[in-house]
């Protein structure tokens, strides 16, 4: 076993648990948490295949790294866009479920 | 000269790794939050500072600097940190 | 020695991902997510990738931690309502042999690779000296693949206007979130007096080395952010108003200096976001400050959320 | 003697992790607050222990980003507990 190895299938892992939270996750947010989860995953992947192309007398390739880098910048961005939709629709609505069937009464908020 | 070194950074590490052990023997033994947060707190930050000590003599002088101002910056945020954390544990406790 | 490293890390950070999944409310969740992020920080260590290990550790350890530790706790009030909604048995065993299916397939890959593995380490040593930079990470977000590095500016500053555009239109151009009050003597207070001289160096530090070793534009913008959003916290100064065309220009500033010095190389370099040599360090370095000004300031935007109250004068 | 400083940095790293299964029960938030506190000084302990024994350049340095930000999650959290004095957040579900 490698670094990039156990790395690398400690990516899948993460993988198959953010797939997992994604479906089953009754709240927004839980699915948001899973997405990145999932998104981590990939992350690891690229990592373990840039440790594999360790060359040139560098501990990894730099390619994938620095699509990582900014893989991982719009991420943050696009989860704060997803956690002000969310905020948002809490706000108006006093509910954020994603089910088809009717909200409950929109409580006021305190 | 080098003996010396080695010898600090192995009884320096040693016992930093032996301070994060009790800090974890702490958190699990101890009955509620604030008394955990003690055990955390200090325990781990001193360990973290005896684990410093025993690697300057293997970090060069700026690396040591590096090293010293970490340990610096994690005893100043981990003190407010806490301190916040425990007003909000105190205020939840005395609304119970 | 540090395969046991490295095997103790995976499973805790595998176990604290199943946390996320499982655990019973939304904050338990979310710093549980908080403990993986950070971990998976020194993973990256482990994979020789200390660029990658500092942005990881300035966005989700600072970053996203404050976010979504602010929005589990304002959507607790649904909590119970949501974990009521549980999905069914048969559901539930689909996606445990859809996600076991998902994992299974890629560990396998990831053990099938191929050997020798392809590589582009070579080939960027061999092209960093017309860059001027020391740093292949940099170089290839610089000047290999900038065209990614650009877009991506652009994506954080799109994000931010779809952030922005959540607000009512009474509120349009208004200052986002509450203005913050914290007693001047308290903690908080105090780190928001030490901290943000510290944060501002290590930005600059970060964004100087990046040119010879890891760091940069946004390991550096993500940490400036950060501090910026702890004085705002703090109480010690308001969040800005958004209609300013300072604040406006300063957002664009990264992605247009960009996109400048990418058409200038049109007839300097031959090509769209080429370097003429001799200047490729200097053009990169300024690039970069612009860039970091720009994600600083676009990343606290977007953490900070839609205008909430306009000024009365 | 790097292979004394990486073994140490498991064994701290092993400690941390039981800790942290502690922590993340709860009941509280605060106590599962503190397994970011917990990783701020366990994690620098171990980067640190890395750097120096494998000698990567970098690692050093994210210690100290790390060392910088280990504050700002419990910040968010006790703002955020200020926000909605409410409910009981320090020994709620």
């Amino acid at each position: 076993m490698t670094a990039a190895e156990i790395f690398g299938l400690c990516g899948a892992a993460l993988v198959g648990v953010g797939v997992y939270g994604l479906v089953i996750a009754p709240e927004p947010l839980r699915k948001l948490l899973a997405f990145n989860l999932l998104g981590g995953g990939i992350f690891l992947l690229f990592g373990a295949v840039a440790r594999r192309g360790a060359g040139a007398g560098l501990g990894g390739d730099p390619v994938p790294q620095a699509l990582v880098i900014t893989g991982l910048v719009v991420a943050v961005a696009a989860t704060a866009l997803a956690v002000a939709l969310l905020l948002r629709l809490f706000e108006a609505s006093g509910d954020v479920s994603l089910r088809n069937d009717p909200p409950p009464a929109p409580e006021p908020e305190s | 000269m080098s003996l010396l070194a080695d010898l600090l950074t192995i009884v320096g590490v040693g016992a930093g790794a032996f301070f994060f052990l009790a800090g974890t023997v702490g958190l699990l033994r101890f009955p509620d939050t604030l008394t955990r947060l003690h055990a955390l707190t200090k325990a781990d930050n001193l360990g973290l500072g005896l684990i410093v000590l025993g690697l300057l003599p293997r970090a060069g002088l700026s690396g040591g600097l590096k090293l010293i101002v970490i340990w610096a910056l994690v005893l100043l945020a981990s003190s407010s940190a806490s301190q916040l954390i425990a007003r909000v544990a105190h205020r939840g406790e005395r609304e119970r | 020695m540090s395969l046991l490293f490295d095997i103790v890390l995976s499973l805790i950070v595998v176990a604290l991902a199943v946390r996320v999944i499982v655990a019973e409310d939304g904050f338990a969740a979310v710093v549980s997510f908080a403990a993986y992020g950070l971990l998976v920080a020194l993973a990256w260590v482990r994979l020789y990738a200390a660029d990658v290990s500092l942005t990881e550790v300035a966005i989700s350890g600072g970053l996203a931690g404050m976010l979504l530790i602010g929005a589990a706790s304002r959507l607790r009030a649904i909590d119970a309502r949501a974990a009521a909604q549980r999905s069914g048995r048969g559901v539930r065993l689909f996606a445990a042999l859809l996600s076991c299916g998902v994992a299974g397939g890629l560990g396998l890959a990831v053990l099938a690779l191929p050997d020798p593995a392809p590589s582009l380490a070579e080939a960027a040593v061999a092209n960093l000296p017309p860059t001027g930079v020391g740093n292949p990470v940099t170089a290839v977000l610089m000047a290999f693949r900038a065209t990614d590095t650009l877009l991506e500016t652009v994506v954080v500053v799109l994000a931010l206007v779809g952030v922005w555009s959540l607000a009512p239109d009474r509120l349009w151009g208004g200052r986002p979130g509450a203005r913050e009050h914290a007693d001047p003597n308290g903690p908080l207070a105090f780190l928001a007096r030490v901290l943000p001289p510290i944060g501002v160096v290590v930005a600059v530090y970060l964004l100087w080395a990046g040119a010879s070793e890891p760091g940069g534009a946004f390991q550096g913008g993500a940490i400036l952010a950060a501090t910026w959003l702890l004085v705002i916290m703090a109480g010690l100064s308001d969040a800005p108003a958004t209609h300013g065309h300072g604040l406006r220009w300063l957002l664009v500033a990264g992605p247009l200096l960009f996109l400048a010095v990418g058409f200038a190389g049109i007839w300097l370099a031959d090509a769209f976001l080429a370097y003429p040599t001799d200047w490729a360090k200097a053009l990169i370095v300024a690039v970069e400050v612009a860039k970091l000004l720009s994600v600083a300031a676009a990343l606290g935007l977007l953490l900070l959320g839609p205008p909430r109250r306009i000024d009365t004068p | 003697m790097n292979g004394f400083l990486l073994f140490a940095g498991s064994l701290v790293l092993a400690f941390v992790a039981l800790g942290l299964r502690r922590v993340l029960r709860g009941p509280g938030d605060a106590d599962r607050m503190m397994a970011v506190l917990l990783l701020g000084s366990g994690g620098i302990a171990a980067l640190l222990l890395q750097g120096v024994a494998t000698g990567m350049p970098g690692v050093i340095d994210v210690a100290l980003s790390l060392a910088l930000l280990a504050a700002f999650a419990s910040i968010a959290f006790a703002k955020a507990a200020e926000r909605a004095p409410d409910e009981a957040p320090g020994e709620t579900s």
